[in-house]
């Protein structure tokens, strides 16, 4: 389960201090689909970094598996992520001049995965984000859907129990958003706690129940549960 | 601490950013092979020397006038000979002559009868045929020698002018074969009666004395009773030779390693800037890894091997590479600045030599450099905030 | 000034004592901003700075220990190197005693060394929890560390400016040979119950490990640290050069002994540390680093095999003893 | 395994208990360094049981010996007066202690600061200093002993063997 409580994020720059995210609050359930909807720049992309602890919070906390993750050292935060949260971004964020299975392997070996198993653990991944037949191709010619699914693969290579997405969408065309959907559908019955944060409409077709957030200027507007 | 998964890693991230490696791999690889290569000249010829030492005499037994070692009379031959352990006294006649400022030959003059204080020189007579060499008044010459003359149409003699003013010419009976090494490069060797007239030497002096005390337990008793023989006389010993010859090589490599030192601090300011100005790739690939999982910790450890892995590539290359330079070719240009180019020493090839201690040496030099740079820049790209690049 | 200052060997060694001095120098100072800006239960920028600041402290520690090793072998080979320049000193002891420092040098040297050991074992247990149990503590004996590693750096640059090639030394066998008629060992031990007690320390040493006697194992390391000194210099020393009187520690570091010098007291140095080390960790943190015991059974074996090997090989060949 | 390897670590420790106690129980250390004497007065030396602090030889006659007591009444022993000025050099209270030399014409002991030295005699570690209750020509003041030990121009020294021993040869 995850919880938000009363997080506040402030940026300090030259110009004075820019309130990014005020006062959120709200509970995740386990194997729970969660939606964060909000235009860019809303907020929801640094709220979805500290949930990760890629980014520390000003105030408040973010409570992973009785974890508040905000104050673990380094090691452990990085071992969480590396375990338990998977992450798709943007811009899919994989190392360019490596192959997708090497690519896919990176959260094993900071997991101290023996090379065997893990090569093993990764071409399933691969095999269920539907790229197998790419592992050995070098991720810079590879097609955008294509990064996608291989970053998919890395994020759950590790049999994470929570996949947290950043417009996952956003730099996809109809055609590969809708397998993206098919896969985030395939993973959520899995059992798979999923928070994506978009302003991509294409959600809309999604055929699952989960629980919408709508996020403006740093704070919440509502909260409902829509059922697909 | 490292398993299997991680070193493939490592060498993945080393191959496939061989761009990012090459320059510096470059770089130190010739900052290493010059280093390397003059200590390896500098060990080479200390190793040499000290080699052609072994043959050397036990004492020798010099006269100080002024501080300088002086001719002395060959009346003290006696009185030597009568300490006690005291074996085969020799009175030496030797010197340099010179041709010019910068030029000049060491003039030996041996007893070629008797056996020499030299087992090079010894091994040397063995092989001439001393009815035809004492007949007429002929000479050895070193190899620089024999190229001076031939270069100065010198065929088969030269005159020498000696200080009386008087010329001697002497024929050159043969030249001398290189494996006597360094010392013997500028040597003219003649008889001691002819190597006299050459140096200015009146017939009962000699330049000095050398003996030799069979039992080692013996010598530091001899040494104080032959200081107390003459007043004047100075007894310098194999080891204090030896000693000599070490400090002064030591200091020439010394020279050239502060020299090497300035260039690898300069090399270090190079790696201190690749390294704050990481390039953005290269900060977007840490903060990718941060965002999987990987902690600030696993980042340093993967830097750091990085670097290791470099540093052990340039260097054992740079020691092999150097290693083919100075033993097998030579060390062209280099040769020239270590020995200075206008003597006549020139000739000599360089006897493989190996000093593990230099290797260490240099291996240390470069290790701590190296890592004393990148360290804290290392550091600064692993906290990097990984949202900020990400975006 | 010496003459001596322009030998390759120290050029290269006092230029990486100087940088590690300037790194314990650097560390000194971070670990002071480390001792008074922590507070975990902030969450200011500047507290999330000084969570990596830590990490930098530890990555300069894990530096610092890893040059001063190599420089500590390194250090102890350019002595025995510098000893042909120094009037009387046959290795490197001679060169060591040429001045006052020569001792206090590696002496603290060893020092530092067991105490990087000590923190980064501490460091990683501390690093290994959720709340940073101990982190004040060892920012301390980092505090400690730096300053001992400065005052190496002053004890280096003393030693080395104050060695006066002229002035005659002693060589190995009369620094160790000691006063005559005199007794070397301690406790007025003779040669004969130094042997039995040396093996005494042994077993109790290993067994007090296998079955994790912590205090035990306190009690009987620095003894057999210090028996093992007394041992090998007097006892096992002679079975090595094969001469009955010659008492060094440093002879048996050069290339004519096959350098068994630097395995014999590493592995004394590193097996009793890391003894030390897990005894202490396992009682203070209830923390069991069980890598260390093993690898300090194993040292210490090593450590007692290769010496005995000595003694039983000597008697094979000649079949007497010295 | 734990119940085999305990008592076989206790009767370890205890042997290891008992072989130190044995051995501390004799006791036959040469002595270097004598306490506690507050009168200032030579003592006599235990020949062959007590060791010269400067060359580390043992003593074996108490002629030419000699001794430095400090303030506090420790005293050390040497076999040559040599080797006494040689030790003191570098000591910061040399100025305030007393020191003793035994002399090789009347054989008592007598304050060093009043002795005085032939130049050419036998000494224990041919420096060839011998202490002396009468002066003579050829003898010379504490102070100029301790010079020329300082300086190094003793009978130790070939060339100043030689001249010594010639200016000797001269005179008789």
């Amino acid at each position: 389960m995850i919880e938000v409580k009363n997080l506040n994020k402030i940026y300090s720059s030259f110009s004075g201090d820019v309130k990014v995210l005020s006062d959120i609050n709200f509970k995740i359930n386990d194997a729970e689909l969660t939606i964060i909807e909000g235009v860019s720049g809303s907020g929801k992309s640094t709220l979805l970094s500290i949930m990760a602890g890629l980014e520390k919070p000003t105030s408040g906390e973010v409570v992973i598996d009785n974890d508040s993750i905000a104050k673990l050292p380094d090691i452990h935060i990085s071992r969480l992520r590396a375990s338990t949260i998977g992450m798709v971004f943007q811009n899919f964020n994989l190392i360019e001049n490596l192959s997708s299975l090497d690519n896919v392997l990176t959260p094993l070996i900071a997991l101290k995965t023996p090379l065997k198993e893990a090569k093993y653990l990764a071409e399933n991944a691969l095999k269920v984000a539907n790229i197998e037949h790419q592992k050995n191709q070098v991720v810079s010619k590879l097609s955008g859907g294509e990064k996608q699914r291989v970053a998919i693969a890395r994020a759950i290579v590790a049999n994470p129990t929570l996949l947290l997405c950043d417009e996952p969408t956003a730099n996809l065309d109809y055609k590969n958003s809708k397998i993206f959907l098919e896969l985030i559908t395939k993973l959520s019955k899995k059992g798979i706690t999923i928070v994506i944060a978009t302003h991509d409409p294409i959600f809309k077709e999604l055929e699952l129940n989960y629980s919408l957030i709508m996020i403006k200027s740093g704070q919440i507007l509502s909260k409902e549960q829509i059922n697909g | 601490m490292l398993n299997n998964s991680f070193l493939h890693f490592l060498a993945l991230s080393f191959f496939t950013n061989k761009k990012r490696f090459s320059g510096i791999l470059v770089v130190s690889f010739f900052i290493l092979l010059l280093l390397s290569s003059t200590l390896f000249i500098s060990s080479s010829i200390k190793g040499s020397l000290k080699k052609s030492l072994n043959y050397q005499p036990d004492f020798i037994i010099q006269n100080i006038k002024a501080g300088e070692s002086f001719v002395a009379s060959s009346r003290w031959r006696e009185k030597l000979l009568k300490i006690h352990g005291v074996i085969a006294v020799n009175g030496r006649v030797y010197g340099r002559f010179f041709l010019d400022k910068k030029i000049s030959f060491l003039v030996i003059g041996i007893d070629f009868f008797s056996k020499q204080t030299n087992e090079n020189l010894d091994a040397l007579v063995n092989k001439i045929d001393l009815k035809e060499f004492l007949s007429k008044e002929n000479m050895l010459v070193g190899a620089s020698v024999k190229k001076y003359l031939n270069s100065h149409y010198y065929k088969d003699s030269y005159n020498f002018l000696t200080p009386k003013g008087e010329f001697l010419k002497l024929n050159i009976y043969k030249e001398l074969p290189n494996s006597s090494g360094l010392v013997s490069q500028d040597v003219v060797i003649t008889t001691k009666d002819l190597a006299k007239k050459i140096l200015g030497l009146s017939s009962n002096e000699v330049s000095d004395f050398a003996l030799s005390v069979p039992n080692p337990s013996e010598r530091e008793n001899i040494r104080v009773k032959i200081e107390s023989l003459f007043f004047g006389a100075r007894v310098v010993t194999k080891e204090d030779i030896n000693k000599k010859i070490a400090s002064l090589y030591d200091y020439k490599g010394g020279v050239f390693l502060i020299l090497y030192l300035i260039v690898i601090f300069a090399f270090s300011l190079i790696l201190y800037l690749r390294y704050t100005i990481a390039t953005s790739i290269e900060r977007k690939e840490i903060a990718t890894l941060r965002a999987v999982g990987w902690s600030i910790k696993d980042v340093i450890k993967l830097k750091l091997l990085e670097n290791l892995t470099l540093i052990f590539i340039s260097f054992s290359l740079a020691i092999i590479a150097s290693y083919i330079f100075v033993f097998i070719f030579d060390a062209p240009i280099l040769r020239a600045i270590f020995l200075g180019g206008d003597s006549l020493s020139l000739n000599l090839k360089f006897k493989p030599y190996i000093d593990y201690g230099l290797i260490s040496t240099i291996f240390i030099i470069y290790l701590v450099t190296y890592l004393a740079t990148t360290l804290i820049p290392i550091w600064r790209i692993a906290i990097s905030d990984p949202k900020e690049v990400l975006r | 000034m010496g003459d001596l200052l322009l030998n390759s060997y120290e050029i290269v060694y006092l230029s990486s004592e100087v940088i590690t001095t300037i790194f314990a120098a650097i560390l000194f100072t971070l670990s002071l901003k480390l001792l008074f800006g922590w507070d975990i239960n902030r969450s200011t920028k500047e507290q999330y700075y000084l969570e990596k600041v830590a990490y930098l402290a530890s990555t300069l520690a894990l530096f610092l220990f890893w040059v001063k090793t190599i420089l500590y072998i390194y250090l102890v080979y350019t002595l025995d190197e510098l000893s042909i320049y120094i009037a009387g000193a046959m290795c490197a002891a001679g060169v060591v005693s040429a001045n006052s420092y020569g001792l206090w040098l590696l002496g603290i040297k060893a020092i530092s060394l067991f105490l990087l050991l000590l923190w980064m074992v501490l460091n990683s247990y501390d690093l290994e929890q959720k709340n940073y149990p101990i982190f004040k503590k060892k920012i301390v004996l980092l505090i400690f560390i730096s300053l001992f590693i400065l005052l190496e750096g002053w004890l280096n640059y003393s030693y080395i400016v104050n060695i006066d090639t002229s002035l005659p030394v002693s060589c190995c066998s009369t620094l160790f040979g000691n006063l005559e008629g005199e007794n070397p060992l301690p406790f007025n031990l003779n040669t004969i119950s130094l042997i039995i007690l040396f093996f005494l320390l042994f077993i109790a040493f290993e067994l007090s490990l296998l079955i994790d006697s912590k205090l035990t194992t306190l009690v009987v390391t620095p003894l057999f640290l210090v028996l093992s000194y007394y041992s090998v210099v007097y006892f096992f020393g002679t079975y090595i050069y094969e001469v009955p009187t010659h008492n060094c520690p440093f002879c048996m570091m050069q290339k004519e002994y096959n350098y068994v010098g630097y395995i014999l007291w590493g592995t004394l140095f590193f097996g009793t540390s890391f003894a030390i080390i897990w005894a202490s960790v396992a009682l203070w943190l209830k923390q069991e680093y069980r890598v260390l015991k093993k690898l300090a059974l194993i040292l210490i074996a090593i450590f007692v095999a290769l010496n005995s090997s000595y003694f039983m090989l000597y008697y094979i060949k000649n079949g007497v003893l010295l | 395994m734990k119940k085999i390897l305990t008592p076989l670590l206790v009767v370890a420790l205890l042997a290891t208990v008992a072989t130190i106690l044995l051995s501390m129980a004799k006791k036959d250390s040469p002595i270097v360094i004598v306490k506690g004497n507050l009168y200032k007065k030579p003592l006599p030396i235990k020949l062959n049981k007590t060791n010269d602090t400067q060359c580390a030889m043992l003593i074996k006659s108490e002629k030419n010996a000699a001794e430095v007591i400090d303030s506090d009444g420790r005293t050390w022993f040497f076999d040559d007066p040599g080797c006494m000025v040689l030790w003191l050099k570098d000591k910061k209270w040399k100025d305030k202690a007393t020191l003793w030399v035994h002399t090789i014409d009347t054989n008592r002991w007598i304050k060093a600061k009043d002795a005085n030295f032939g130049v050419t005699d036998h000494s224990e570690m041919h420096y060839g200093f011998g202490a002396r209750e009468r002066g003579s020509s050829k003898t010379i003041s504490f102070k100029q002993m301790q010079l020329r030990v300082l300086r190094g121009e003793t009978m130790a020294n070939p060339k100043w063997r030689k001249k010594l021993l010639s200016i000797k040869q001269d005179g008789e």
